[in-house]
């Protein structure tokens, strides 16, 4: 297959062959591959969750399956896509394959805790996989007490198991990436030469080492309260649920940034590349992602201004709620500055670049209504608060993740996938996404509750324009799927830089040698300098 | 790359210093000081935290980064306990509902 | 030196240039495992905070049912397994392998014999009905649930903490292993280094468990 | 198919501010989105890519337009802060002489008591024009109370008192949502609010065959407990008088006060334990499982009308 085009080279996919010398590799280049094929399979199976929801929903009478099928198909869509999906999406594929090459090191810190951390992962999805086919689980994947610790009788505890030992390897993915940046980089590659790639990833990975912690030890409260009912967050003992919740996103929010900052990061690479120059304002965009993490850890009581929370709680995090507000609007503004007067190219990648700067910017200022006390107290736990996370996490996160395979697809496999189809498809996704969630924004303001299985007739219009928007959505997905494959065979033989990009990474082979370079590289310029890496040009701008 | 051995009367020292401690705080727990029992418990806390992390665990020969992580893990553990400990203390400050 | 130099080069793993630059990135990680251990023991402390400052009357008359003789014996056998634990990785920054394998035997019997004293300790209170469950029951008080809940919170905090401890002499049997093979040396040592910050972080946590848990509210008995 | 519809109703008082609210928002993100929207459309036609040997000269940057994209923005919020932080406050500050109802909301329905005595399941009939204030537990999980048309929400959590009050301008029927997940027929735990006119409200009231006030109601489950027995009137009894106390200080055994307010009886109710009067011995047994959490409310009540001094209005 890939190796056929390479022949006679040794790449990092033919330096060894069968089953075994995949499940023990320490290659962070094939430990990336293996968290690509683990997070596709979620993928879908949220996805399918998502379809039967949409389709559900079609009917205000919800005749479909049972309210509690539904509630189970919103939770296990819930748990599938954040814990298994979302959360190791960028970081883990990408972010393991490409910061250790933007860096110019032959692996990350610790290889053989890199491929602990996908094992741990395999092992959390086979709990959560396992609760899913005895039964499922219907608390929603919030887990809000005290119905999950006392009135829910699904499978709970199997898949709290399942992202507690997840948690772990988002955990291990977090420190290996800081002391990978803080130790491993190349002579001449200091913190100012760094792509914006490798910083919004460092922010991520300081979000997953002090978040995630507190949700382990949530989930851990959880389970001593379900099996041994000790009383922690039932009130009938004294305790107090919405400690629960207080716990619950202190995680739960920075979470988001977990999912959106290495998007970011993503974004930053292929506007610098795809418009041929630096990313405007470089410092303000890596010094934005790390105010996003810190900021981020702020902020998280504003989803509980209505949960019975003090007031004077609520006003204090509703403040703070705007100053992450600022951060993104500079990443926005300086991505779109980068645009002036560059050279730019309609290629793929590019394509969902623009998608992602629109569709974040949508998803980013809904923030601000959601952050609003008066507003929030309307629409929070309405479809404007789905319409507006959706917008984040599947305009924002999923797009960026899928202009990112694109943009190192030929670097990953030796091979091009099909542009034609891939424009297509990206078109597809843009219009089908924001035909399903944009209504979402009106239903919710409308006051549709989230998590409905019957709903009054008034709302359905909206609802069947949401579902033929998810339809189209699922088209959307399915052929990149279809065409990347394929193009491991049939693709074009990708050269080593096809984009005429500047990081470390298209300085080596595609695919790259088992060691990524063949002699460790030495950084003399800054990031996105286009001069170092074209011949004859012509000068514009 | 060098490193420091310190020596075993230092750690003889700072071992001794934590036993005193101990027996300090568990003798100065029976005295009735008010609300500052919790304080001067929690300090000699972290009296010793600071020993243990200084001397034991090198922190004073340390880099920079070291003590940066170290200082930054705590932060971040009173963030958590002041923004929620920020609603737990003023949920009864609105009064009576509707007084 | 020539079998240094080459013991040294044997340790050195691929991906990294010099062996400075592993012991680096070796003790970063485990100061970086640390602070997630710092927030992950973070949220049972938030948990004590918030129930004590709702409950204080219940949790002082809950505490001072612990003995806290008992707790600050075990605070002591702790603090002097991490004097031993301190000299252990002094032995090893000397090169000295005989001493370097006492101190962790010695630390290993401290700790495992803080984990035997707190092992009797939670008997005692399965006798005395202060384990939660529906047997729980707390003399002197009629608000059970509330002193349940300081129950809770010390069989969460002690038993995580515990479990720390088997974690960590599991650590020192390994390291004791691997020093009677001849693994470490002057040069390469980082192992007892980053086990021996294990160790003391572990003790810390009981630093903080033991007045918290034991003494405070104790002069109201 | 239903009506095709793109903005809620309009009735309470508040809804309007919230809407003015939401005017300005939409604004500031409308400018925004198109503004980015148009830029990048510009910018990607004007400077496309017409050689694949072009190289753009180099900008770094601009520290003028960094700090105006800072500082514009962040005025911006600081004013949807307060602007929403003060809508937040009024709604959650009921007035003085709001009209009471108590609701308890449990897997899958709303209970709602009426002063009067009226009780109703899953509808709600209120006067136009008087603010209405609710107090509000859950049996068992936490349930949301949500009237789109008058944008009030609040959270009801098990184990203590939530309030939230609303204003109703317009006569109506209008929509209630619980929008907390509460189990399998969650989005079944939906129910009316039906806005009369104060005459028609009236009519009803008096429509109604209740079986006395709610004070009333409470007046004899504290017979029927045999609360009675303990808790004379003169204080003569085991246990403390509850003339008067509603609203008032208690001093406690072991020091402290506490105001005895709804929160403090319904505790004392429960968990009798919590809270011992000082120069008493705690010798009331729980009532935990004995006492629903609409007897509850009626006992409140009666407690709260022995402190009614005579010919008084109440509060």
């Amino acid at each position: 297959m890939i190796t056929e085009a390479v022949q006679g080279r040794e790449t990092y996919l033919n330096a060894s062959y069968g089953i075994k010398s995949w499940l023990f590799t320490k290659d962070h280049k094939r430990i990336g591959l293996l968290y690509l094929a683990t997070i596709t399979l979620f993928f879908f199976l949220g996805g399918a969750f998502a379809t039967a929801i949409r389709l559900e929903l079609l009917t205000p009478q919800g005749g479909l399956v049972s309210s509690d099928t539904y509630n189970k198909l919103f939770t296990m869509h819930g748990v599938a896509m954040i814990f298994f999906f979302l959360i190791p999406s960028i970081p883990a594929t990408l972010g393991n394959f490409f910061l250790p090459m933007m860096i110019g090191a032959r692996d990350l810190a610790f290889p053989r805790i890199n491929l602990l951390s996908w094992y741990l992962l395999v092992i959390g999805g086979l709990f959560a996989l396992f609760a899913m086919l005895v039964g499922g689980v219907d608390t929603g994947w919030t887990f809000y007490t005290p119905y999950s610790t006392t009135y829910s009788n699904t499978w709970v505890i199997a898949t709290a198991l399942g992202i507690f030992v997840a948690g772990f390897s988002s955990i291990l993915t977090g420190l290996n990436f800081i002391v990978t940046v803080h130790r491993m980089r190349a002579p001449g590659m200091t913190w100012f030469r760094l792509p914006l790639f490798v910083w919004s990833h460092y922010a991520t990975a300081l979000i997953q080492v002090l978040g995630t912690p507190v949700l382990a030890v949530t989930i851990v409260l959880v389970f001593c309260e379900r099996v041994f009912h000790i009383g922690i967050f039932d009130p009938a003992l004294g305790g107090d649920p919405i400690l629960f919740q207080h716990l619950f996103w202190f995680y739960s929010h920075p979470a988001v940034y977990i999912m959106v900052l290495p998007a970011m990061g993503v974004i930053s690479e292929l506007v610098s590349t795809f418009s041929r120059k630096p990313v405007f304002g470089y410092h303000f965009v890596a010094f934005a992602s790390v105010a996003i993490a810190v900021l981020g850890f702020l902020v998280w009581g504003h989803h509980l201004f209505v949960s019975g929370q003090s007031l004077y709680a609520g006003m204090v995090f509703s403040f703070l709620s705007y100053f992450v507000a600022i951060p993104s609007a500079i990443k926005v503004f300086n991505w779109t500055a980068t645009l002036y007067k560059g050279s730019i190219s309609y290629a793929t990648p590019m394509l969902y670049a623009f998608g992602f700067v629109g569709l974040f910017t949508i998803g980013g200022l809904t923030g601000l209504f959601v952050a609003c006390l008066g507003i929030d107290v309307h629409v929070t736990d309405t479809y404007f608060v789905v319409a507006h996370f959706h917008y984040i996490m599947v305009g924002g996160a999923i797009m960026a993740y899928l202009g990112g395979l694109h943009y190192w697809w030929p670097k990953m496999t030796g091979r091009m996938y099909p542009e034609g189809w891939a424009k297509l498809s990206a078109l597809v996704i843009f219009l089908g996404f924001n035909l399903t969630f944009f209504p979402q924004f009106i239903l919710g303001y409308l006051g549709m509750p989230r998590r409905y299985h019957v709903y009054p007739p008034e709302f359905q219009v909206l609802h069947v324009l949401s579902t033929a928007g998810a339809s189209v959505l699922a088209a959307g997905y399915v052929i990149p799927m279809a065409y990347f494959i394929w193009s491991l065979r049939y693709g074009k033989v990708a050269s080593s830089n096809p984009w005429g990009a500047t990081g470390l990474e298209w300085k080596t082979a595609s695919p790259p040698p088992p060691h990524n370079f063949d002699e460790t590289p030495v950084v003399t310029h800054e990031a996105y300098d286009y001069s170092t890496v074209m011949g004859e040009v012509i000068e514009v701008g | 790359m060098s490193e420091h051995v310190d020596s075993v009367k230092t750690y003889a020292l700072v071992w001794i210093i934590l036993l005193i401690l101990t027996a300090g705080t568990t003798a100065v727990a029976h005295v009735d000081l008010g609300p500052f029992s919790v304080v001067v418990a929690l300090a000699i806390a972290v009296c010793k935290m600071l020993l243990v992390a200084l001397f034991f665990m090198h922190v004073r020969h340390s880099t920079r980064l070291t003590r940066l992580v170290l200082v930054g893990g705590l932060l971040w553990f009173f963030i958590l306990l002041a923004l929620t400990m920020a609603d737990i203390v003023t949920r009864g400050w609105l009064g009576v509902p509707g007084k | 030196m020539a079998s240094e130099a080459h013991a040294e080069t044997l340790a050195l793993r691929e991906q990294f240039d010099t062996a400075a630059q592993q012991k680096d990135a070796s003790t970063l990680g485990m100061w970086i495992f640390l602070i997630t251990e710092v927030m992950f023991f973070g949220g049972l402390f938030l948990a004590y905070t918030v129930y004590r400052s709702l409950y204080p009357e219940s949790f002082g008359l809950a505490s001072s049912t612990l003995n806290e003789i008992i707790g600050a014996a075990n605070t002591a056998v702790l603090l002097c397994s991490s004097f031993t634990m301190v000299l252990a990785v002094r032995a090893a920054q000397l090169g000295q392998r005989r001493t370097i394998m006492l101190f962790l035997v010695l630390t290993i019997i401290l700790g495992l014999a803080f984990l035997g004293i707190k092992g009797f300790e939670w008997t005692e209170k399965f006798h005395e009905h202060h384990v939660p469950g529906p047997t729980f029951h707390l003399e002197g008080t009629a608000m059970q649930g509330q002193a349940q809940l300081f129950f809770s919170l010390y069989f969460a905090m002690t038993g995580l903490h515990a479990l720390h401890m088997v974690v960590g002499c599991g650590i020192m049997f390994y390291l004791l292993w691997a020093t009677y093979r001849g693994r470490y040396s002057a040069e390469y040592y980082t192992p007892v280094d980053v086990g021996g910050l294990y160790w003391h972080f572990v003790d810390i946590i009981w630093i903080f468990l033991f007045p918290l848990l034991y003494l405070i509210d104790r002069h109201l008995k | 198919m239903g009506t095709l519809r793109l903005f809620p109703d309009q009735a309470s008082t508040i809804a309007p501010e919230v809407d003015h609210l939401l005017y300005f928002l939409l604004a500031v993100a409308v400018f925004f989105t198109l503004g980015i929207f148009l830029s990048i459309l510009y910018f990607a036609i004007r400077y496309r890519r017409r050689s694949d040997r072009e190289l753009p000269h180099v900008i770094h940057g601009g520290l003028t337009l960094e700090i105006l994209w800072s500082v514009i923005p962040f005025g911006l919020t600081m004013v949807m802060f307060t602007w929403g932080a003060s809508v937040f406050f009024r709604e959650s500050r009921p007035p003085d002489h709001a009209l009471q109802i108590y609701v308890v909301g449990k897997q899958w329905m709303w209970k709602l008591q009426h002063m009067e005595g009226q009780r109703e399941i899953n509808e709600l009939h209120i006067p136009l024009g008087r603010p209405v204030r609710l107090t509000m537990t859950s049996e068992d999980v936490i349930h949301s109370f949500y009237v789109p048309a008058f944008r009030t929400k609040q959270d009801v959590v098990p184990g203590r008192y939530s309030t939230t009050w609303f204003q109703p301008t317009k006569a109506g029927r209008y929509h209630l949502f619980c929008a907390e997940y509460c189990g399998t027929n969650h989005s079944r735990m939906i129910g009316w609010i039906d806005v009369m006119e104060p005459q028609d409200y009236q009519n009803w009231l008096s429509g109604g065959a209740p079986q006395g006030t709610l004070a009333e109601s409470g007046q004899k489950l504290f017979e029927s407990l045999a609360c009675v027995n303990c808790h004379k009137a003169d204080g003569t009894g085991r246990c403390p008088s509850l003339v008067g106390v509603f609203g008032n200080t208690v001093h406690l055994a072991g020091g402290g006060t506490v105001t005895a307010n709804e929160e403090y009886i319904r505790e004392s109710i429960l968990r009798p334990d919590a809270k011992i009067v000082a120069g008493y011995q705690p010798v009331m047994p729980t009532f935990q499982g004995l006492v629903t959490e609409e007897g509850v409310v009626q006992l409140i009540e009666y407690i709260k009308s022995l402190g009614q001094k005579p010919g008084g209005t109440g509060r």
